[in-house]
């Protein structure tokens, strides 16, 4: 393996802020929080898919594949983070390498591609992703970018995340560390503020960021910068004046948040969107951290001010929805971490959590969900789809709230779904994405699709026209 | 159950509805080897005409007794007896199918008192020809009543008790507000079965685009006066839509067993006409219509995501608008504004709280805040204004092509026009934007601590 | 009859500029120039019809037609007369009359119409067209106008032209008698120029009003009116103070430009936007008059020159398409008259016109025909869709131009055919429209589509596919 | 005759194409009761899946030997192992059908190897389970590549040469560019003719939407191992697209007679393949195709208007580009663009002067004065910045639902490929203005006597 790929990894699975890693020994540690992948019953992402869902939310980057098709041709335009602005991050850049390039070696391909894209689109930067074959092959890209950066006076950012070395969730990270090594603190902001904060590790998906930031705005917070959601290149670059971060409670960029704090001395908690006691800490802990790196201290009152006001509004148009709700089962799969935060927003609406999923949930995590589940919490560890549609067929959930993955199962199981995953069209952060999520759990629950799907094929039970 | 109300003004805005002797000429046109003649002015049948040639892009066989305002006072007799001579001697049609105007109706001429008079005076010269009357005001009714009227007059004229019923002929009584591409389907739906459809009217044969060897100056395909009196001897007759209810029950009246479909765009309603098929052949269905009702079912399943919660303003004629409108209703649609043309007991069951019998300018001040406009071609000024897609349903469709293939009905119709619809919404779906969801004033008064004016933030050069 | 019409109908009989009358003796000139319609065998429009054709252009007018749904609802927005700004033309209005109305009267519900269409879209005129039923049960649609325009101080015209009266070339004439009775001389122009005409009888189909307006508008004359192609209320109010006025050739308002000529003193001359020569023609009779008028001399040399510069571009255009076109064979069937000046324009592009159309035409224009095509010259009265359809299949036409109405003809013989009538979208005025009918000709003609529909199927003569 | 050039540039931007291994797994998700399986990272996969599961809107069943770095410099044979077992235990398939990817054959694994190992090894656990290996690299060739090299595969590894033929039996090998509807077509055309069609692979039955009753983990419908071994014993097999060649070939080799269709859109494509069936079976063809064939003529009739000069950019693989490009030529349209994504002997057919192998900036570039941009879903930005509306055709679609159900091939299916796209033209239509015929500065000059300064006109107050 690449000496540095490897020694990243390492650093990254020796994340003293990973609760994960914290519970294990050394030898385990050092194994890192990568499961060994089943052959034949394995699901989900690469590395490199995860240090592209990481990255490509910087709008104005231009994000460039190095390997053969399959790794962008397949995949590119397929989430919906969402820009402010730039589009740029949004066209498929690959080198597209062939039979040649594997015999030859790929790093003219990847340099010509790098000054077309510099002299076509003129970015203010270019991220090359390393991927299997050409990690394989010995394609230095870090060489690559390095030169290319001095020879093109545009930053080149090398991220050596090929698929090969792990998971999506380690790709996470490895692209975060390429944040850290060549982006964050290369600018400095022309001005500062006591309520310029960070957040770390939100996509914008949907563009649920908007619907945080008129709660920040309204504040007087100032986003220096967002990693990566609605990103610019320049506001990751000077990232590092922030007064205060708020890591997403994804944990997918810790090690940003961490280092940013060794580095730079930015405090940071880790918090959560979803929910409106979730949305409301967090506010709580920006205008805290904030408070104690020297903001003027009204900032307190005026964010318990504004979180009463929002708090209310939110209920009042939750209210709504909770007689139609009450007692409803919900069956919530995310493949994500933190799923104690979208059950409390569950609850909020009236909804019964019927099952879990924890597959990457900490022990902390795990606790809070008993906490607001109850000991009886049903944690799904690893479901399969036979039995999530078993248990969609038995009714024993009204509705399944999971990633595109497993959408037809529960279709098919005619049972309703709704889509908490990367590629949804609907936001539910912040008070106002909760109001959202309600609605659409109960658009979702009362179509009567659900009833006329299940009746029998006339094969099945005859029956009779009106006669007339 | 929806409440009906009457458009209250004096003036009708964009017009959603046509004439009812264009509905009766419509029917007409279903029939073969006829040549479907307005009593009226010239200008009665050249409308029609045009739209119908501008929907179907197909050459419209119609004529007029091409009243003038001399004719129209002394009695359309002469007219209609040179008209028939005329039509009779230049194309020679079987049917010479007749429909008053408003102009003859209010004049008040007894039509069957002419046509008994010229077929005794001309006996030889019409042999061959049949005639049939409908009476039509244009100023009674909307097109589908026309068309109900027409084919009601078609049974009475020409069907009589029959001794014997055919085995496994079905009859089949269209409403108006089917495609050709419907009734093609609803046939196979029925051949299927290993039944014989026979539908009256039958535009799936005349107005389908065939392309035939030589100029022919009547229709060309369609039902045959065979195929109409031998309804009488069906084992049983589908009707389909409440608009054909009438012409049903005068089949039932001669001992005929009918079925009235009110619609069959749908899943349930595909499966009461696929119960009916089995139970009337006793066979069960086939592999293929299995595999089409799973489809839709999947279409179903795809296409709520996309119809949920959707706000669809519709104008249509009756029988159109509660099939669609229970279609948007079973995918978890609204029905937002329902506007119709004249009035019909299916009214009440349509989905939605109200619906009002009035025009365009009525369905686009109701369609305000709504995700989707489905009424005909002349909807697209008011989905313009109102920046919304519209979706074409309905007579006139002059600006596309093709609308006669137009499916929605069965599974494999449902199917697509689930697909269709969902389509429509995805292609405008509104892309979030930072200044989607904004702070009420209350909440950004109580962030700046109450302050009227906003806080000023320090500024930190570096 | 309501006597008003009646009388009205007799005037335009009487037309002393039309030289369809000019060879009649006084009996046949009484009886008009309608044929007697023949039941079972007639085709085409009303007089209301063609009432609303020669007014509805008028674009910002509110167009309300009193009687049965049949009149408006069957007929509205069908017609592709463009409009540079205002759509109001494009609403179709209609009291919609019930059979209480038929036994009652329609009168009150007019009078509420007209309220109501001032009230929500206020207009700068009302037109309202009466029809056949409102006529036989009297509605006097001229008191109700003459009632509401003062009630409501908007000027209401009553139009007329029921359908009953006549066809559609009357109905024009009808229209346009409106025009004079209630419209034109009742607005004074700001101001006046030596160079201002009116456009009669041109209705802006496809916008091609605009491919002639860039030639007047570069030689300084003002359009003062075009009645009514893109036309406003209060231009065609104060067109009266024109200096010159061309007729377009379909005489559908040759007694606007007579009136206007022995009202107000502007003299006409009758021309046409079709083919290159026809527009020379025009644009030198407009300067002609205009300077007769007392305008500048120089306005003569100056079109002069615009017409040498505008003929050979429109040839070298046309060049490229003529070996192409050389030889083809046109049928050209128009519902119109003057169809000598499209047969001039096709030959312009090398095509030899086989057939032409008479039905409406002159004496005089019969006669150009013969000057323009030859004595052997095939001049068609009225042919049969049975006939044309003979005349295709055997191919002794290429390709047929005509209305919509025979289009499937054409079509269903599987011959190339051409919209020249009120529904294309193409526009072929001027010598922009010229180059435009050539390459839409050729187009057409040369699509490959032709000859694959002309295949005979499999069943009639089996082929095979490729094999491997 | 086209030319076939190559993109000269160093980067793709915007890829149009997908990698060989999802096309042969594509391939192998036709096949009933299969479990295709990439050998690579499960990265590879992992996008595979995704990009057909939002095309499809349907579970795909597709797995991985998540192969990492140690086991890529190893060799993958444990990992294959291991995943055939997990796969038998898990959900038992009839066949394992994996495809390489571009980490497995740069490390140049030897699959057949270790296959020939693992069957030895485990003969009594995999009992039932076959298993197929094709290689597909993903830095050679493109989607459509690795589907036909997983069909020759199939032949290869099951196909062997039969005795006797099966009266009636017609094979069908259909390219990667058809739907399951257009497959769907296929079959019914075929059995119209009292034939008996087997498709290898058949999409339609396994990615048509239909709804299980349980749930399973593999493939459901499709092509059964018995059928590819039948191609043995067919009558006659039909290959339809270039890219098909290879496998029927191999057919041929076998004995089996073969008539390859480079396409089946258009008319005279489907009369090719009608008055083939015609003379396998010896039938007639029924009325009902007759009537179909008579609408696709008038459809071309009154779709020419519409498309005729109308000038098209079109992004698709090398046999839907044929087929696309063909129709919209056979129209009267232009193909003015046209970029496919690898070699194949069709694309000098392309009636077009030059085909480009490349990306959608290559397309976005050359469609600038286009009337439509042809391609899949991801041509949506070029579209949109070229102001221009986008047609869907080929994989993926993500962003509509229904792909499976779209129609191109057979008469009705051309038919309704036509109406669709001239109505989109149609609702692109441009409405004139005033200012759309300029005249040229020249003639300005000439009407102003040649002044270079505009006349001042005298205004004459009244």
């Amino acid at each position: 393996m690449d000496a540095r790929v490897s020694a990243k990894i390492q650093s990254v699975f020796e994340e003293p802020a990973c609760e994960h890693n914290q519970n294990k020994d050394e030898k385990a540690r050092k194994k890192g929080c990568t499961k060994q992948l089943s052959p034949g019953a394995a699901a989900g992402g690469c590395a490199f898919d995860g240090a592209k869902i990481a990255l490509q939310p910087i709008a104005d980057v231009a994000h460039l594949v190095h390997g053969p098709i399959a790794c962008e041709g397949n995949s590119w335009d397929n989430r919906n983070s969402s820009t402010s602005g730039p589009q740029l991050y949004r066209t498929g850049f690959t080198t597209d390498i062939g039979e040649l390039d594997v015999i030859y070696g790929g790093e003219k391909r990847l340099f010509k591609s790098i000054r077309e894209i510099i002299e076509k689109y003129d970015p203010p930067a270019v991220f090359v992703y390393q991927t299997c074959v050409t990690a394989l092959i010995g394609d230095d890209i870090e060489a690559v970018c390095k030169r290319a950066a001095e020879k093109f006076g545009t930053p080149v950012v090398p991220v050596n995340a090929p698929g090969f070395v792990g998971p999506k969730n380690l790709g996470n990270k490895l692209g975060a560390e390429a944040l850290l090594d060549y982006v964050i603190g290369t600018v400095e902001p022309e001005v500062t503020t006591p309520y310029d904060i960070n957040i770390i590790g939100e996509y914008n998906l949907a563009g649920e960021l908007w619907q945080v930031r008129p709660l920040l705005d309204a504040l007087g917070i100032r986003v220096l910068a967002c990693i990566s959601g609605d990103g610019r290149y320049k506001e990751v670059a000077q990232s590092h004046r922030a007064r205060a971060a708020m890591m997403v409670c994804s944990k997918s960029m810790i090690n940003v948040a961490r280092k940013m704090e060794d580095r730079y001395g930015i405090p940071f908690f880790e918090g959560s969107f979803y929910g409106i006691e979730d949305m409301s800490d967090t506010l709580r802990n920006l205008a805290r951290l904030l408070v104690e790196r020297g903001a003027p201290a009204d900032l307190l009152a005026r964010t318990e001010a504004l979180i009463a006001v929002e708090e209310k509004r939110a209920w009042e148009r939750i209210a709504v929805y909770r007689p139609r709700l009450e007692g409803k089962k919900v069956l919530l799969i995310t493949g994500g971490v933190k799923s104690w935060s979208v059950v409390a927003a569950l609850q909020e609406a009236g909804l019964e959590v019927v099952g879990t999923s924890v597959k990457k949930s900490t022990k902390e995590d795990k606790e809070k969900i008993k906490e607001i589940m109850g000991e009886d919490a049903h944690m799904i560890d690893d479901m399969t789809p036979r039995e999530m549609f078993k248990m969609l067929r038995e009714a024993r959930a009204d509705i399944m709230l999971s990633g595109g993955r497993s959408q037809f199962v529960a279709l098919k199981a005619k049972m309703p779904w709704l889509d908490i995953n990367q590629e949804r069209h609907y936001a539910y952060a912040g008070y106002e994405g909760m109001v959202d999520l309600v609605r659409e759990i109960s658009k979702t629950l009362f179509n009567p699709m659900w009833e006329l799907v299940r009746v029998p094929a006339p094969w099945d039970v005859p029956a009779v026209g009106e006669v007339c | 159950m929806a409440i009906v109300l009457d458009s209250k003004k004096a003036c009708a805005v964009n017009p959603l509805k046509m004439s009812q002797p264009l509905g009766a000429c419509y029917a007409f046109l279903g029939l073969s080897s006829t040549m479907p003649l307005m009593h009226g002015s010239q200008g009665c049948t050249s409308f029609g005409l045009v739209l119908l040639v501008r929907h179907f892009k197909e050459a419209i066989p119609m004529q007029t007794t091409a009243m003038n305002e001399v004719s129209t006072i002394l009695g359309g007799m002469d007219n209609i007896e040179q008209a028939v001579l005329n039509i009779k001697k230049r194309a020679n049609p079987a049917l010479i199918a007749i429909a008053s105007t408003g102009l003859t109706e209010t004049k008040g001429d007894d039509v069957d008192g002419y046509l008994h008079l010229i077929r005794a005076k001309h006996a030889e010269t019409l042999a061959g020809s049949e005639i049939v009357y409908v009476s039509t005001p244009d100023f009674v009714g909307a097109f589908q009543d026309g068309w109900a009227a027409a084919v009601k007059a078609l049974i009475a004229a020409f069907v009589t008790p029959a001794d014997t019923r055919v085995a496994g002929r079905i009859g089949v009584l269209p409403g108006a507000h089917l495609t050709p591409a419907d009734l093609e389907e609803v046939r196979e739906l029925i051949e299927t079965f290993g039944l014989h459809p026979v539908l009256v009217p039958d535009l799936s044969r005349s107005l389908d685009g065939h392309i035939p060897e030589d100029f022919t100056p009547t229709t060309l395909g369609g039902a045959s006066l065979g195929d109409i009196r031998g309804l009488a001897a069906c084992e049983h007759v589908i009707a389909i839509g409440e608009q054909m209810r009438g012409a049903a029950e005068r089949l039932e009246a001669v001992g005929v067993p009918c079925t009235l479909f009110d619609r069959l765009t749908g899943l349930t309603a595909t499966d009461a006409l696929v119960a009916l098929l089995m139970r009337l052949s006793g066979q069960p269905a086939p592999a293929r219509l299995k595999r089409q009702r799973g489809q839709l079912v999947d279409a179903m399943l795809d296409g709520h995501f996309h119809l949920g919660g959707k706000r669809v303003a519709i104008g249509a004629e009756p029988d159109l608008l509660f099939a669609l409108a229970s279609l948007i209703h079973e995918m978890g649609g609204e029905v937002a504004a329902a506007v119709t043309t004249t009035h019909s007991p299916v009214l009440t069951r349509v989905p939605t709280p109200e619906v009002l019998v009035g025009d365009l300018e009525d369905l686009e001040l109701r369609a305000i805040g709504c995700d989707l406009l489905l009424t005909h071609a002349h909807g697209r000024q008011a989905a313009a204004r109102l920046n919304i897609p519209l979706f074409r349903a309905g007579i006139p469709q002059f600006d596309r092509i093709g609308a006669a293939h137009q499916l929605s009905v069965g599974y494999r119709g449902t199917r697509d026009l689930i697909f269709q619809l969902a389509n429509t919404f995805i292609a405008h779906l509104h892309a979030h934007g930072p200044d989607d969801w904004p702070l009420p004033a209350e909440a950004r008064a109580a962030a700046q601590g109450g302050a009227a004016t906003e806080n000023v933030i320090p500024i930190i050069p570096v």
